[in-house]
Formats: C-alpha cells, structure tokens, sequence
C-alpha cells in the first residue's frame, strides 16, 4: 500500500521524500489522536479502511493536487489501533514557492477527510466505545 | 461475468457501524438492467434485515469511486456504502 | 539563542517540542536553500544576522501568534553557510484543529521575512557572490 | 549615562552590504536633543564616507525594534540601520 500503513508514521522521512534542490518550500501538516474528544476523555482510536477504495481516493488527491499546483505530494494515513498523541496523517507538500506548498498541503487533508473512506472509534477512559461521525461533530476533528 | 442483456447482480460492501448494525459486511443484490444505486438501496432496506436502520441518505462509491444515487450500475459492480468519513 | 543556530535544524524535534495530547493539529513550514536563483545555478548561502534583535523579533512574533491563535509554535532559523537543500527555517504551530495551526504557522513565517533582521549572500556556481535583496526580488524566496 | 539635557550621542550599527559600502560596522554620532531617526541618518550621510551611497530610504532600528524616521532619539541609543530583510 502507498498511502495506508500500520506502522508509525515519520514525517522527517516524508518531508525527506519530496525534498530536492528545486524545491525551496515544504509546508507539512500532522494530525495527532487527541486526548479528548467533545469533553469525553480519549484513551485510544481504532482506524480502519475500505483499503482499496482508500488507495485509490488518496492517488487521485494526491495527483489532483500535483496537477493544480507546481509541487510534489505525499500523503500518508495510518490505520490501526493509535495511542493518544500518535500521528494518525502526514501530508507533506514541496515546491519552489510557499504559497503553493502551503495552498497544495492544506488541499489535500481537506480533500482526504471530505474524500477517504477511513473510519474511527474511539475508546473513552470511562469505558464508553464509539464511532466517530465526522460530519455530525463541527471542531471535533483536527 | 458482465452481461447487457441478462440480470444485474451486485455486491454490496458495508464498512465500520453500518456493518455493525446491518451483522455483514457483504450482500449479493440482483436488480432489473440498467437500475440506479438508489434503485439498489431501495432493494437492499427491503430484503436486507437491519438495513432500514441505516440513514436516509447514504454515501455510495462504485468501483472505488464515490457516485451519486443517480449512478447506472451493471452486472458485476461493487457497491460500498459508506459510513460519515472520519480519516484525519 | 532561542531561535537561531548554527547547527543543523531537526524538524521531527520542533514538532515533537509542541505535540501534546490536546494538540491534534500541526502545521509546519520547512524553507529549504534552492539550487538555483533568478536563473543562476548556487552553489551554497551565507545567512547572517543582527542576532540581539533577530532573537527580540522572533520571539515577538511567536507571541503575538500564540496571543491570537489558540496555538504553540517553534520557530528556528539557521545562520552560518548552508548548502543546496539544507533547511534554512522550521516553523510548527500545533493547535487543537488545524485551521488555528494552518494560519499560525503561515503568519509566521510572513512576518518572519519582513521583520527578522536575517540577511544572505549567494555562492552561485559561475563564482559570482551576491546579497540577496528579498524586496526586489518577488518570487525568488521560497 | 542617559541624561536628559546634554548632548545626544548614539551608536550606529551596519551589516551586510551596508557594512560593506560603509567599510564599518559602527559609527558614533552625537546629535542635537530630541533628534530624530532622519535627523540621525542625514547627519550620518554627510558624516561618514560611503554612506551616501546607501539608498534613500533606510529601514531602521533602535533599541533592537523597528521604529519609523520620525522616532526621536535619547543619548546612548543604539541604532541599526537594516539593508533589506532576506531570511526564510
């Protein structure tokens, strides 16, 4: 898989994947599991996939990105059982100028949340186990 | 094996709570030619137990990709029905 | 010094000085020396500066970022000979949500360059050796 | 020492090509009281070799923050005088 792992993502090795002499700017966005969630305290979060779908979606993402702005993409998302304060996506996007690393970067986890079939539940402290619906939770999200 | 002319049967792909509320995550639908994903879903609450739980409006993907209810489908086709995306 | 070194900049290390549980968010701008300016291949930059003031500048500008975003930010800008593809500055700013974390780290990274008394001289491969003026210069920074 | 009534005597700091046109990087200037940061560099102009050659308008800053030319200067202020900003 390109773009799902189970294993910890590296943003050092990610941003190192785009970086070339051509390229001056390199803006980058982790999304980490939080330790609460709407006042509930968060112990953990289980992400899964339709892994296929999920692949495709984030080569399309990644290629609509590359194809509207002069920069180079990578993307990955983490599937699993994540610790709180674990980096669950990485999105790094590099080019000569910074406005088009940060519009590209910002594009594309925008488009992965709005686009990607991935899903979440959450573990609470108090014992509670929960999907998380995305769209019915405003400020929920990083 | 495609057909144009024969019955249209799909697979349909549940994920996450709607696998949880439906009890499978895969069911075999077969369809009049030339029905619509909302033709599918209607067929799926009918003959489906626990599928009328599910939302009203569902997201759907064909093949991989995301498709609106309007979207023809045709024998052989993959149909996800997604539960509210939380990647991220 | 705070925020200027001579020494190599670690990225993995700013973002993990700001990540905690209640920071889901983290946005980062990495600004990499290119290998070629206004048409001239280089071969390597001098950055110098006016250090007292650079460390007050930068250190106002984290503040005022962190007084009007909800936000924690890092920022380090390397001084001293740098070559072709090493960062220049990190900027993270982490956040409950990525919106808060997105502009932070841009603002940033803008009043960085108009405020911080940072200056560069270009090698370029053809031997010349020349400061680089950001003003007249539209474009040429990443 | 600061004092209120005597004469205003501050520091003029330069760096990179400024430093370099100037051929100093500090010169001590001694101006009227209440001078301002454009009294300072037109004295500093007349004053001192090369710093004519500088561009009119000059970014500077005292006390190690930018100000405005209508700034006024107190005795044993320390004034930058920036050539264009280049970092990131």
């Amino acid at each position: 898989m390109t773009y799902l792992t189970e294993s910890a993502l590296d943003t050092s090795r990610l941003i190192a994947a785009v970086l070339t002499p051509e390229r001056g700017g390199i803006a980058a966005f982790v999304g980490v599991v939080r330790s609460e969630h709407q006042g509930r305290a968060v112990t953990r979060l289980e992400y899964s996939a339709y892994p296929e779908m999920a692949e495709a979606e984030c080569g399309r993402i990644v290629r609509e990105a590359e194809a509207r702005w002069p920069v180079r993409v990578v993307l990955e998302h983490r599937l699993g059982t994540l610790e709180v304060g674990e980096a669950a996506v990485v999105v790094v996007a590099a080019g000569a100028h910074r406005d088009e690393a940060f519009a590209a970067c910002r594009h594309v986890i925008e488009e992965l949340k709005r686009r990607v079939p991935i899903w979440k539940r959450e573990h609470f402290v108090d014992g509670g186990l929960e999907w998380v619906n995305a769209a019915q939770d405003r400020g929920g999200a990083p | 094996m495609p057909s144009l002319t024969g019955p249209t049967r799909v697979t349909i792909l549940l994920f996450a709570q709607y696998a949880e509320a439906v009890g499978r995550s895969r069911v075999e639908i077969s369809l009049p030619t030339d029905a619509t994903v909302a033709d599918l879903l209607s067929e799926f609450r009918r003959q489906v137990a626990g599928a009328a739980s599910l939302p009203e409006r569902l997201m759907c993907a064909v093949n991989l990709s995301h498709v609106l209810p309007g979207h023809h489908l045709r024998d052989g086709d993959e149909v996800a029905v997604l539960p509210p995306l939380a990647g991220g």
